[in-house]
């Protein structure tokens, strides 16, 4: 297997590799470790969240009483199904089934967008209804003031959490619309289609950022 | 069966009723035990993930290392450590 | 450069060539280039308030100037200079070297980092020109987050740009001594500068991502008035200092592990020994690099933290000590029947084992904590701080760059010369910082502009100190640079030094070896040798 | 030239004894270091003709005693650095109490009578001492070297510091925590005077014809009518009487220690923390104090029921 013979956008693994299963093995191990990176990102922030929780617990469960439970629940599961597709896309290029691959990361990629759209709802619904950090925060409450104060760090922390993660899902959907392009083309076989799976811990990731940012924003606040 | 669209399947299914379950939870006032049931179920969603789709279970122990070293600094370093000067505040006042 | 060979430094000449390049080695030197500058960069305005502090009431600058410059010091020196030194330089030329790779596992995504690296400074110094920042390197809020009218936007995103490019550079070194050693180096083959390199790219990899978070909420907080570090907003201003030091303090760690893999390189090398207790080494270089990140705290004894956690941090900050107290006997117990030669590079590697001692002792004060609140936040700090970077890390830096050069250029620069510069370095970095800490266990405190007249005649030291210690650093950028041109050839093995960097040719090669190697030795492999 | 600071407190030579243990233990072991690397050094340099046989690779039990030796030593470190810390982060409850409010760029004390200084701090020689801080702005920190003491100052939040001085003089207090562009400028000096002699001069702070109360926080507990409800028995809010440093039962059944900020808190916030079995109908006071007359209110209350709630006899 001599990578000089092949043609340059074909060939099948990069120069400073000893051979492909390196190059694959590597760039998975780039994943993770970006993955890991990623999690004390938004670890931070869970740290923040965590701190003032427990310093004005009774501010953050009205607060978060706020929040919009439906769409957030509707958004965990158009999140997870993207997942459910994304792990598709993934075997579909495994397999060799590239018209199926185009299909499924046009699907995931359409999922990741629905989320964004229900989330930009709720955003607008919010600071429709004053909720937004800032001069025009208003948040009537049985404790005027300090209450008042409190819940506006909750959703400060709700704004820059769901911001982030919103970030990260345009992210990936650029991503993947890369993908789709090149798997149209045909430049992933059964036998290369590393990009892809490691596009795909991306988007995992993504979600789970999600399943840990919705019981912890939208559930606290018990039943309503 | 390590992986494939029947796998996969399964795995979405119970992913969607963990989310019913977290959602049923949420709406029952259990007190602090709310919060411990939603996070575990999170936890639980997350194995899942990770497990199936991500494919740690066959993926290099590497990866796993690495996976598991995020949550450890995050976890028993991050939170405890700063956690621990909030609750110290209380547990050794003055 | 004569010579015919073809070598990564003559595989091109056009500045294409340089800027485009995904040559691990071409991109270090870039990073050499950079770091160097920024060096000089911090310096001068280290030379500055230094004058400034000659008389009590210095007149030289206003004080708006001065609380800007010795930030410009701390910000550079800190972000663009110690953190990424050692790893972006000697890490990127030698790591694949090291391990018998053709480069690291992500060319494209080294030179993205070399980038981000300079955007980030371009960002930070940008913001100096147009006016400068003033909060210190620290960034306590509410101060950077409500009250500083300087520009702390710009600075911070400096900083959060330049911490991906560590982010990248860590994920490239873990991957690439994971994935791409050569056959037959096991782990416990690996020179102890390569475990140094990886101990630290975990670091990199684990805090720089809670800095970055912080940094980006003190700019949301400045530019939307949101209150999570305010609190006059109902935040706490402590939390910040946690989430600051969470990665401020494991990053005096990544400057001075590597610089530690450094002088376990050289002191093996010119004692001709095998490095003593080479597994206790290594796992003290993991127990730093764990224990780096539990200790924190220490830096906020003062700080209206809670009197537990003080206790839980100043008990961890002790631990910690014992690992680097390891690697100080084992590097000792390296001489003990060695044949040790006095190059350049082993005097920057004995300077360095004085001053690092120095630094950790004087630690141990900052570490007990009815001692620290006496002397924190005054120049014992300072002293100390400076003695673990400055004494520790740039000492060995220097060492390495000593070292390694004839690898780099080829060429060798008059040792001589080299030696006394590491000597004038030696003693001009004690004059200054020693001083200091009299002078902070009397009472003065850090960043101030004026102090009352019984702290001058220690001021007028470490003045005087800083000149001689100016003075020591340009001697080796001049000899170096000239030896890079018309310095003698050296030779692929100069040190008759063991380790695979050494068994290729000098400048190596684009694809760094002509065959792949193949390790059949241990680590340090220097029994009953002689000298080239 | 000097080398330590002038000592005027009783912590502070226990921490200067400290610092010296650790200065010996560092030249002990900086020159243990440094002797053994010289003696390698001329002993083994490479022309030197010296037994080289046999070098030891390694050597599990010099490791181990290298571990285990500065191990020991520092446990013994910290538990007297923690013992020293702990012992200054513990105010006796007797001590005379002064309020210290720092701002950009001055400090402003207030001893409980109402005599104010700016930059200034005058205390009595032999009693300890109990400063009350807090800032108006960033976070500054009071540092005074003769006491070998300091406490950063927060905004929004109080903390404390103490002291029992030891010789009468003059002594600098300087701001340690960076705050702008007067930090430096920050200086103020602590003035340690004879018992006697502080009484005099606290009580020559009293303007003629005033009247015979001049505990602010006093006034402003009288004159905003906060005994109404919280009365001794049957007031419609708990009772206050020495209230700092006792546990509090909430009404959601956490427990709270009342400390400075707690009662800030009530003051300006009081439906954030209501005290099972009253009820929540006191009004916020958010903005109807200065936030000097808030720290005055905390500081009174600090002392209210505990027979020190009157300013020290003259």
């Amino acid at each position: 297997m001599k990578g000089d013979g092949m043609a340059e956008s074909t060939r099948a693994f990069a120069e400073q590799f000893d051979d492909p299963l390196q190059q694959k093995e590597a760039a998975q191990a780039g994943m993770w470790v970006f993955l890991v990176t990623e999690v004390l990102f938004f670890g931070a922030l869970l740290t923040a969240y965590t701190v003032y929780r427990h310093l004005y617990p009774a501010a953050f469960r009205e607060a978060s009483r706020r929040t919009d439970l439906a769409l957030g629940s509707i958004n965990t599961a158009v999140l997870l199904t993207s997942s459910f597709t994304m792990a598709l896309c993934v075997h579909a290029a495994k397999t060799g089934r590239r018209a199926a691959l185009v299909a499924l990361l046009a699907l995931t990629m359409a999922l990741g967008a629905g989320f964004l759209a229900i989330k930009g709802v709720e955003w607008a619904r919010e600071i429709h209804e004053h909720l937004l950090p800032g001069p025009s925060f208003e948040f009537p409450s049985a404790y005027p003031g300090e209450a008042g104060r409190q819940a506006q760090l909750f959703f400060v922390l709700y704004f820059v959490m769901t911001g982030v993660h919103a970030l990260h899902l345009v992210i990936g959907i650029v991503l993947l619309g890369v993908l789709a392009f090149f798997a149209a083309l045909g430049r992933y076989r059964s036998d290369y289609y590393t990009p892809v799976e490691v596009a795909g811990l991306y988007w995992h990731f993504v979600d789970i950022v999600w399943i840990f940012l919705y019981p912890l924003l939208y559930l606290v606040g018990g039943p309503r | 069966m390590t992986s494939g669209p029947r796998l996969y399947a399964m795995v979405y299914a119970a992913l969607l009723f963990l989310l019913g379950a977290t959602f049923v939870i949420a709406r029952v006032d259990l007190g602090a035990f709310n919060t411990v049931a939603a996070l575990a179920i999170a936890w639980l969603k997350m194995g899942l993930v990770v497990a199936y789709f991500m494919h740690l279970r066959d993926a290099d122990r590497l990866d796993a290392m690495l996976f598991a070293s995020g949550f450890v600094m995050l976890l028993f370093v991050l939170l405890a450590l700063t956690l621990g000067d909030y609750f110290g505040r209380v547990w050794l006042a003055g | 450069m004569s010579d015919a060979r073809a070598h990564y430094l003559n595989a091109g000449h056009s500045m294409r060539s340089w800027l485009l390049t995904k040559d691990h080695k071409r991109i270090a030197l870039l990073y050499l280039a950079s770091v160097t500058a920024l060096f000089f960069v911090g310096g001068s305005a280290a030379v500055m308030f230094r004058l400034q502090l000659l008389t009590p009431h210095g007149h030289l600058v206003l004080p708006e100037t001065y609380n800007k410059l010795f930030t410009l010091h701390g910000i550079v020196m800190v972000f663009f200079f110690l953190v990424p030194a050692v790893p972006t330089v000697l890490g990127n030329f030698l790591i694949p070297l090291m391990i018998g790779a053709k480069d690291l596992a992500f060319p494209r995504i080294n030179l993205l980092s070399w980038y981000l690296f300079i955007a980030g400074a371009a960002l930070a110094l940008g913001a100096t020109l147009y006016g400068g920042v003033d909060t210190g390197w620290t960034f306590y809020t509410p101060y950077s987050s409500v009250f500083s009218n300087t520009y702390v936007v710009a600075t911070v995103m400096g900083i959060f740009v330049a911490g991906f490019s560590s982010i990248l550079t860590g994920l490239n070194f873990i991957v690439t001594i994971h994935k791409m050693r050569a056959p037959g180096l096991r782990w416990f083959r690996l020179p102890l500068f390569v475990w140094a390199i990886y101990a630290t790219s975990f670091m990199f990899v684990l805090a720089t991502p809670v800095l970055a978070m912080a940094l980006l909420l003190v700019g949301l907080e400045r530019v939307l008035h949101l209150g999570i570090f305010n609190p006059a907003l109902g935040g706490d201003p402590l939390l910040f200092q946690h989430f600051f030091w969470f990665y401020s303090h494991p990053a005096v760690y990544i400057m001075v592990l590597p610089a530690m893999g450094v002088i376990s390189e050289l002191i093996p090398c010119f004692s001709r020994r095998r490095l003593f207790g080479y597994e206790f080494v290594v796992m003290a270089t993991f127990g730093i690099a764990f224990l780096g990140f539990l200790v924190w705290g220490h830096h906020m004894f003062v700080s209206g933290q809670s009197a537990f956690a003080g206790l839980v941090f100043s008990f961890l900050s002790f631990v910690v000590a014992v690992p680097s107290a390891i690697k100080v006997f084992n590097w000792t117990a390296t001489l003990y029947k060695g044949r040790i030669r006095f190059h350049t590079p082993m005097l920057y590697a004995l300077g360095f084992i004085g001053l690092f001692t120095i630094g950790g002792l004087t630690g141990l004060f900052l570490a007990t904590l009815g001692v620290d609140v006496h002397v924190h936040d005054t120049y014992f700090v300072i002293a100390h701080f400076h003695y673990i970077m400055v004494g520790g890390s740039v000492m060995a830096y220097l060492g390495g760059i000593h070292y390694w050069w004839p690898k780099i250029s080829g060429k060798m620069y008059p040792d001589a010369l080299g030696r006394w510069a590491a000597v004038l370095i030696f003693v001009g970095f004690n004059l200054t910082f020693f001083p200091q800490f009299i002078v902070g266990y009397l009472g003065m405190p850090r960043r101030f502009y004026m102090y009352p007249p019984e702290f001058q005649v220690y001021n007028v030291f470490s003045t005087a100190g800083a000149s001689i210690l100016a003075l020591g650093y340009l001697l080796p950028l001049g000899y170096l640079l000239w030896s890079f041109w018309y310095g003698p050839d050296a030779g692929d093995n100069p040190w008759g030094a063991s380790g695979l960097e050494w068994k290729t040719s000098s400048p190596p090669p684009v694809r760094n070896f002509e065959t792949k190697p193949v390790v059949d030795e241990e680590p340090y492999d220097y029994e009953g040798g002689r000298y080239g | 030239m000097r080398f330590v600071p002038p000592l005027a407190s009783v912590i502070g030579s226990q921490v200067d004894g400290l610092f010296w243990f650790l200065c010996g233990l560092s030249a002990f072991f900086a020159a243990l270091i440094a002797g053994t690397i010289l003696f390698f050094c001329i002993r083994y340099r490479e022309g030197a003709d010296a037994d080289r046989s046999h070098p030891p690779p390694r050597n599990l039990p010099l490791e181990l005693t290298w571990i285990a030796i500065p191990f020991a030593i520092m446990l013994g470190v910290y538990w007297r650095g923690a013992q020293l810390f702990l012992r200054e982060r513990k105010p006796p409850p007797d001590a005379q109490q002064v309020l210290v409010v720092a701002k950009q760029w001055m400090w402003k004390t207030q001893q409980s009578n109402g005599r104010a200084e700016i930059n200034e701090l005058h205390v009595p020689l032999g009693r300890p001492t109990k400063l009350l801080m807090t800032s108006q702005d960033v976070i500054h920190s009071f540092f005074v070297p003769a006491f070998r003491l300091k406490q950063d100052v927060l905004p929004d939040r109080y903390t404390t510091l103490w002291f029992t001085p030891t010789r009468v003089g003059e002594f600098r207090f300087f701001c340690s925590q960076y705050c702008g562009m007067g930090h430096a400028s920050m200086i103020g000096r602590v003035v340690v005077m004879r018992p006697k002699d502080f009484e005099k001069w606290l009580a020559s702070g009293r303007t003629p014809g005033a009247p015979q109360e001049q505990d602010p926080g006093r006034i402003l507990f009288r004159r905003k009518g906060c005994v109404a409800c919280h009365r001794k028995v049957d007031g419609q809010g708990p009772p206050l009487e020495g209230i700092f440093g006792k546990t509090v039962l909430l009404s959601d059944g956490r427990t709270i220690v009342a400390d400075e900020d707690y009662l800030l808190e009530s003051i300006l916030y009081p439906a954030a923390k209501i005290v099972a079995g009253y009820p929540n109908i006191m009004p916020s006071y958010k903005g109807q104090l200065t936030p000097e007359e808030e720290s005055q209110l905390v500081s009174y209350l600090e002392r209210y029921g505990t027979g020190r709630q009157k300013e020290p006899r003259p």
